[in-house]
């Protein structure tokens, strides 16, 4: 037998996008190459990690030895592995995306310079956050993806993106300071931030507002309705690469931390989730209005995850506090589908502007060029987060409706109808618009507009799609080390 | 005995594969185009000939993957499936080579193609589910493939039409969800069973039985254009002749009418049914569909919409046969199934090559035109005389089950509902007769027929499917035709004590 | 009555007065002094979670947690202010 | 009798709210900065009197100091433009307002409900001090047994100094106008006297950080003064040619730490769990890189652009 | 105790002169005034302090440090209070006299 070099696959997979952004910010000039690099070395620490998790159940590392509460563990149960895991997936594709997106000769040289650096930052963040255990330790990983995820959104240094990424910064501030005055709160309580510390805790009123402040702040940084006002304009005015990995990471990564806080202190406070209930119908209305209101394909997409993160919410809070130790599971599928396909949608309507020349909805019928692949990947997507099957949405959907109905919550029924319903009407403003119906004839025969950047949304467009299939095994998988307790 | 090879699953993954090469491909290479059309239609018909031999010899096949906990996707092909693939294969070969020269020089062929391949995988999927979580995700993905075949001429009444059929098929599809999900709950599995899977839940809770019984059939009752929910199908008609063929035939409305059969046999079971009263309910909204389908066919000009209500009214004659809880009107309904299928076809693309020859959309303007066209207007009026249900063609057959159903059920009032059905049916077809080949073309130079010759590709399968009709009437008796094959259907349906 | 006490309640009201100034200021530049009176607010209670009456040591945890807080919000403040810059550069450019 | 020292409290907690409404609604920008570091000024004040003297030392060097000058520094850049003051829609702002008061009454009705004092981990921190390698418990937390929260924080460091190299690109019509003539001379002799001394007492901040009050990031701050005077007196001035060894002292501190702290594992031990005999050596290490890497952080936070980029876009467009 | 006691005194006279020296900045009428008033008393107001605070601390390594930063301050007023005049004489802010 040869024994294993015991190597920490929790610490790698921060560490290693964090050693690749120093080299990319050390060798500008082959940053994209060194970019990619460690974003597949991380995907290949994080796919030891998943395994790791799938043999041995949770894993936990307590950096300096000195265990929680006076360090800080970090820890991979199934929920945190799937999340990281769709991180690094989600993030390799779209880093494939942003090589060829920011290879293209009119992009300027100084956005392949920057977003390298940016982006693993923000991955060492993001899978900082889901291995997190420590209340402290997440708000300061929180401010690594803001600071990056601003960097990404004013990437292009349009007046339009600095302008959203000023509100954006703004917004992802005050979230983090509300969380960290939360993080105050816990402290004055409990003594103590480890996860573990607020498993026992005892109702009080230091703790509700610790976690009404939380969530608070979460729930700006993640764009709940009416908190998201930020969001569309950043989401939209971001290139295409960026776009993707705002909208389908950095909200996952405050999302997820609800679901935790909803694992240790929800169970403190039923009218917050209520709350968060309703706020989540609030946003599924608004932004899907908006969605059928805008005139940008990216506006639109942007509106559209609005309207999505309310679904997550809803699915989270349907069966009230309690209720959670059940309906995360919805939420988590809701979440994962949800970065999939919105990756490949923003890389598809990036790529979509990239051959016709500008992304009006009104006029995607009447250019000559034909991004087929670009316009494929985007239905795809589409279905996905309209939710039918067999894609990832309707799994997610279909235990949310299923819960509902089981526990004879009719109202989250009706709200899931008319979510679905108001998705079909935005997104098929669009597909309409991807028929084309010669209102432009040209003599020449039509220019399909293919690349290989098409690979990546298509890519990612069919696992969200085809990844349904395997709803069953993931969510064994996010049950590894009982997240929320109990039996399986 | 079941089976778990992949063949079911192969000869859903051809149309499926096609469909992406076919979307694919540059609109120039229209051979190539074609050949993959002809030859993924052609390996299919045979690998579908194959599987029901097997099916015939009692093997079922049975493929299953789990997508959440308790629920699976599942492929089964049993007999009933069979009737079904068997139909959309004949069909989908013989409207591909419509189709080819139909759309010979039209625009966006390549997306036509790729979207009429999955439409047919759809189907196909259909035919083959074995639970209803898998008839659901195949309803779906049949709307959304049919949808930019209806909106493909992009013209502002196709983009209407597109819309208000989005709308009721994905509210359809929305509440066969809904649906699913309450049998999910309420049964603790969406199975297809012979005999049903609610028996218990019935007696236990009869209400909601009842109740999940509506949401399904309101949910299926969109795709087969049951009265009330039935308006999208005349609006549906600018698409182009071939896409309406294969919608009326095969896809769409047979799809609901399909799974209407399956909820009522193998998800409540016909005695189930029967005994929460809910067959007496369907029987009595297809009568209504039947009779008013009829009359509103009556008032209209437009050869397809015409044709159009006339399905509306046609195919509620299976959910008719089904809610007669008789074996024998439960063969009249199965086998109208296929019947009406390859008579609709016919008349369909009959009326597009009207249109595309002679540039003639009307009724008021088919004057004269069997002289014009005979071939396909023999074809036309055999399929038109078969709606009627003269014998011996095949419409005369399935009537003739489901009113001796009617008899052997105890429902005398079947057979006056059918026999005015066909007076209507002849109000509306035999003038069209009379016309094309009685009457003079006109003369006034504005009406006047421009005269484009239609190729072989037009001519020949309204030819051959008008030919089954008469074989499928003629030889009904004959092992292995569609009659003989939904008794073998029936047998495994009703227990054995019903015969 | 105690010092923990006062400075608690004052950090509270530090914290939101910022808030208030963050969710009613315009001016970019008054709003990242207001987000900064959040920090300064969030600051006080965690140092006065980590006091004790006198003669006690206070507890060091949540003292090293503010200085961390301290740096990253400079950090934060340095990207803000880059934002208004270049945006009034732009801005600039817009009216010429 | 009222101890005085809680009188003293009382009032400068209330100056201390007052200062911080003074500071949002103080109509001269100028005025508001100078405001908000005398408010500054004044918590560092009152973590003192809450006995935490190394949170006052960096509230007072970074979060006082040096953001008062980067607030400066942007302050002259865009002080031309005209304060926008609320344009809100009237009811917004009542909604908002009356939203904060009632956020108010819920925290401070939390925070008197709860009991002052928890144990904390104090206890645990003082326990485990002995074998943390440096003395002083800050900056055991802070280097050793939240070590890899102080990483992070160096990395959010990182993070900033990359997206403001990224972000400003200088004022691009005219060069940048420069501090140097404006100063005179003595700002320079100045300069030249007192740079010497606080070099060294930005390395005594960090040499002490072991055993008492002080560290790694007061240092850092104190050395990055040092480079902010250097800027300002035009002593050093950054070229494009600068900008490797730039890079190369920003990504230092990140990459040492992180370098240390995954070179100490193996062998049975986690990362970050450094050797007993050799803990103070190694912080001392990680402290040394770090003050480096915060102070040149800091001072370019403080220049903001990228050095290239006033040669290339100043003359074109 | 005389220590403490003429320590006590040393800032008690320190803080005296900050409060004059206070008092001076809001009622001088212009920015040079107000900068006379300013460097004058604080400058001798800190240095009070420090003394008195120096006799206070047991080391003389202490009494030293608190000595430096007498002479840092001292220094670094100084030259900005030079800075700020010179500011006033360049631009045209107001100024009695002139």
């Amino acid at each position: 037998m040869i024994e294993m070099p015991a190597i920490d696959w929790l610490t790698a997979v921060v560490f290693a996008p964090l050693a690749g952004a120093i080299l990319a910010f050390l060798l500008p000039r082959q940053a994209h190459w060194v970019g990619v690099g460690a974003v597949v070395l991380t995907a290949l620490m994080a796919s030891a990690l998943v395994l790791q998790v799938l043999t041995e159940g949770a894993v936990v590392t307590p950096l300096g030895n000195w265990g929680a509460p006076l360090g800080i563990d970090l820890r991979a149960d199934g929920l945190s592995a799937t999340l990281m895991a769709m991180t690094t997936g989600v993030g390799l594709l779209v880093s494939l995306g942003a090589l060829n997106s920011y290879a293209h000769h009119r992009a300027p040289e100084r956005m392949r310079r920057y977003f390298w650096p940016l982006w693993l930052l923000l991955l060492s963040g993001l899978n900082g956050v889901y291995l997190s255990t420590d209340l402290f330790n997440l708000y300061v990983m929180l401010e690594v993806i803001s600071l990056a995820a601003v960097g990404l959104t004013v990437l292009s240094g349009r007046i339009e993106a600095v302008r959203a990424g000023l509100e954006y910064m703004y917004a992802s501030i005050l979230g983090a300071l509300l969380f960290l005055l939360g993080v105050g709160f816990v402290y004055l309580e409990l003594g103590r931030l480890d996860f573990a510390g607020l498993l026992a805790a005892p109702p009080s009123p230091a703790l509700g507002a610790a976690l009404a402040l939380m969530v608070a702040g979460l729930a700006l940084k993640t764009a709940l309705f009416p908190l998201h006002v930020w969001l569309p304009q950043a989401h939209a005015n971001a290139t295409a690469p960026a776009s993707a990995l705002l909208s389908a990471l950095v909200v996952k990564a405050s999302l997820y931390i609800v679901l935790r806080l909803a694992q240790y202190l929800l169970p403190l406070s039923e009218v917050l989730v209520a709350l968060i209930g309703l706020l989540g119908v609030g946003a599924i209305l608004w932004g899907s209005i908006q969605a059928l209101r805008a005139e940008r394909l990216k506006l639109l997409v942007a509106w559209s995850t609005v309207a999505q993160i309310g679904l997550v919410f809803v699915a989270f809070a349907r069966a009230g506090a309690d209720g959670v130790a059940e309906s995360w599971k919805a939420a988590a599928l809701l979440m994962l589908a949800h970065a999939i396909a919105k990756a490949a949608m923003f890389l598809a309507a990036g790529r979509i502007k990239e051959e016709i020349g500008h992304d009006r909805i009104r006029e995607l019928d009447r250019s000559p060029v034909r991004p087929t692949l670009a316009q494929l990947s985007f239905a795809l997507a589409a279905i996905s987060l309209v939710g039918l099957p067999p894609s990832l949405g309707f799994a997610g959907k279909w235990i949310l409706m299923e819960g509902a109905m089981t526990s004879g919550y009719w109202h989250w029924i009706a709200v899931t109808m008319i979510a679905t319903m108001l998705s079909v009407a935005y997104f098929s403003r669009v597909l309409t618009g991807f028929l084309r119906f010669d209102r432009q004839r040209t003599t020449v025969g039509e220019h399909q507009g293919w690349a290989l950047a098409d690979a990546a949304p298509l890519t990612l467009a069919l696992c969200a799609l085809g990844l349904g299939l395997l709803a069953a095994p993931i969510l064994a998988f996010m049950n590894i080390g009982y997240p929320f307790g109990g039996a399986p | 005995m079941n089976n778990a090879s992949l063949l079911p699953l192969i000869i859903l993954l051809i149309p499926l594969c096609a469909a992406p090469v076919l979307l694919a491909l540059p609109e120039r290479s229209a051979g190539l185009r074609t050949a993959i059309n002809l030859g993924a239609a052609l390996v299919k018909v045979l690998l579908v000939a194959w599987l029901s031999w097997k099916v015939s010899q009692g093997v079922i096949y049975d493929l299953r993957w789990t997508v959440l906990p308790g629920l699976d996707l599942n492929l089964q092909a049993d007999p009933l499936a069979i009737l079904f693939i068997a139909l959309s294969a004949v069909l989908w070969l013989i409207t591909t080579v419509y189709a080819v020269g139909y759309l010979e020089k039209g625009p966006h062929r390549a997306r036509f193609f790729g979207f009429f391949s999955l439409c047919v995988a759809a189907t196909v999927g259909i035919a083959l589910a074995g639970n209803l979580f898998t008839f659901l995700l195949f309803y779906e993905m049949l709307t959304l493939a049919t949808y930019p075949l209806v909106i493909h001429y992009g013209t502002a009444a196709a983009l209407r039409a597109g819309r208000i059929y989005l709308i009721y098929t994905l509210g359809g599809g929305l509440v066969l969800l809904l649906g699913t999900l309450g049998l999910w709950v309420l049964a603790g599995s969406t199975d297809f069973v012979p005999g049903g899977i609610l028996e218990g839940v019935a007696e236990d809770t009869p209400l909601a039985a009842q109740l999940l019984f509506a949401v399904l059939i309101i949910g299926l009752g969109v795709k087969a254009a049951m009265v009330p929910l039935h308006s999208w199908l005349p609006v549906a008609m600018v698409a182009p002749a071939p896409v309406s063929a294969l919608l009326h035939a095969v896809a769409v409305v047979k799809a609901g009418a399909f799974g209407i059969i399956r909820v009522v046999y193998e998800v409540y079971g016909i005695e189930t049914a029967q005994a929460l009263g809910l067959t007496t309910a369907l029987a009595v909204l297809a009568a209504i569909t039947i009779l008013y389908g009829s009359i509103r066919a009556l008032g209209q000009d437009d050869i397809k919409r015409r044709l159009a209500w006339s399905t509306v009214s046609q195919v509620s004659y299976i959910a008719l046969g089904v809610a007669l809880a008789s074996p024998i009107a439960a063969m009249g309904a199965l086998a109208h199934l296929i019947h009406q299928g390859i008579m609709k076809i016919t008349l369909f693309m009959v009326a597009g090559n009207l249109a595309e020859g002679l540039g003639i959309k009307q009724v008021s303007r088919m004057n004269g035109v069997g002289l014009i066209m005979p071939g396909s207007m023999a074809a036309f009026t055999l399929a038109a005389l078969g709606m009627i249900g003269l014998p011996p063609l095949a419409g005369f057959v399935s009537k003739w089950y489901l009113a001796a159903g009617g008899l052997d059920a105890g429902q005398g009032w079947v057979i006056p509902l059918l026999l005015g059905s066909s007076l209507l049916n002849a109000a509306y077809f035999l003038p069209m007769l009379h016309r094309a080949w009685f009457r003079q073309p006109d003369a006034a130079p504005q009406d006047a027929p421009v005269r484009r010759p239609i190729g072989w590709m037009l001519a020949a399968p309204p030819t051959a499917t008008a030919a089954l009709v008469l074989v499928a009437g003629g030889l009904a008796n004959a092992p292995f035709s569609p009659l003989e094959w939904t008794r073998f259907i029936v047998t495994l349906e009703y227990s054995a004590e019903a015969f | 009555m105690s010092t923990g006490l006062i400075f608690g309640l004052t950090g509270l009201g530090v914290f939101v007065v910022g808030l208030c100034g963050a969710l009613v200021l315009v001016d970019p530049l008054r709003r990242v002094l207001a987000l900064k009176l959040c920090s300064v607010g969030a600051g006080f209670m965690l140092v006065v979670a980590a006091w004790k009456a006198p003669p006690e040591a206070p507890d060091p945890v949540p003292h090293a947690l503010v200085i961390t807080g301290i740096v990253v919000m400079i950090s934060a403040t340095a990207v803000a202010l880059a934002l208004i810059r270049r945006l009034h550069t732009l801005e600039h450019e817009h009216h010429d | 009798m009222i101890d005085p020292l809680l009188l003293f409290d009382v009032i400068l907690g209330l100056a201390i709210v007052s200062l911080a409404v003074t500071v949002l609604v103080v109509r001269d920008r100028f005025a508001m900065i100078v405001l908000v570091i005398v408010f500054g000024l004044m918590s560092a004040l009152a973590w003192v009197r809450l006995a935490a003297p190394d949170v006052a030392l960096a509230e007072a060097a970074i979060g006082t100091g040096l953001t008062g000058a980067l607030l400066l520094a942007t302050w002259r850049q865009v002080r031309t433009e005209p304060e926008r003051w609320p344009a809100l829609p009237r009811g917004v702002m009542v909604i908002n307002m009356g939203l904060c008061a009632l956020v108010l009454a819920g925290l401070v009705g939390a925070f008197l409900a709860t009991p002052l004092g928890t144990p904390g981990l104090g206890v645990a921190v003082a326990d485990n001090l002995a074998d943390s390698g440096v003395e002083h418990p800050v900056t055991a937390v802070l280097l050793n047994f939240r070590a890899y929260d102080t990483l992070m924080e160096v990395v959010v460091l990182l993070v900033a100094v990359i997206a403001v190299w990224m972000i400003d690109r200088g004022v691009s019509q005219a060069p940048q106008p420069t501090l140097g003539p404006e100063l005179g001379d003595l700002p320079r002799g100045f300069a030249r006297l007192v740079l010497p001394a606080i070099t060294v007492i930005g390395a005594y901040l960090l040499w002490v950080g072991t055993s008492a009050p002080g560290g790694a990031f007061q240092g850092g701050a104190v050395l990055a003064a040092v480079g902010i005077l250097l800027l300002l007196t035009q002593r050093y001035q950054p070229q494009p040619s600068h900008r490797p060894l730039a890079r190369g002292v920003f990504v230092l501190g990140v990459a040492g730490f992180a370098a240390v702290a995954l070179l100490v594992a193996g062998g049975g031990r986690v990362p970050f769990e450094y050797p007993a005999d050799h803990a103070k050596t190694l912080i001392l290490l990680i402290e040394g890189l770090v003050t480096l890497s915060i102070a040149a952080t800091l001072a370019a936070l403080f220049h903001g652009r990228e050095p290239e980029a006033i040669s290339t876009q100043g003359g074109r467009s | 105790m005389s220590i403490e006691l003429l320590a006590l005194v040393l800032i008690a006279a320190g803080a005296a002169f900050f409060v004059v020296g206070t008092i001076g900045l809001l009622r001088f009428p212009d920015t040079l005034c107000r900068l006379h008033a300013l460097t004058k008393a604080d400058g001798l107001g800190l240095g009070l302090t420090c003394l008195g605070v120096a006799l206070l601390v047991g080391s003389v390594g202490e009494m030293l440090r608190i000595l430096l930063i007498w002479g840092l301050v001292a220094v670094s007023s100084a030259v900005s209070g030079h800075l700020i005049a010179g500011h006033v004489l360049r631009s045209n802010a107001p100024v009695r006299g002139r």
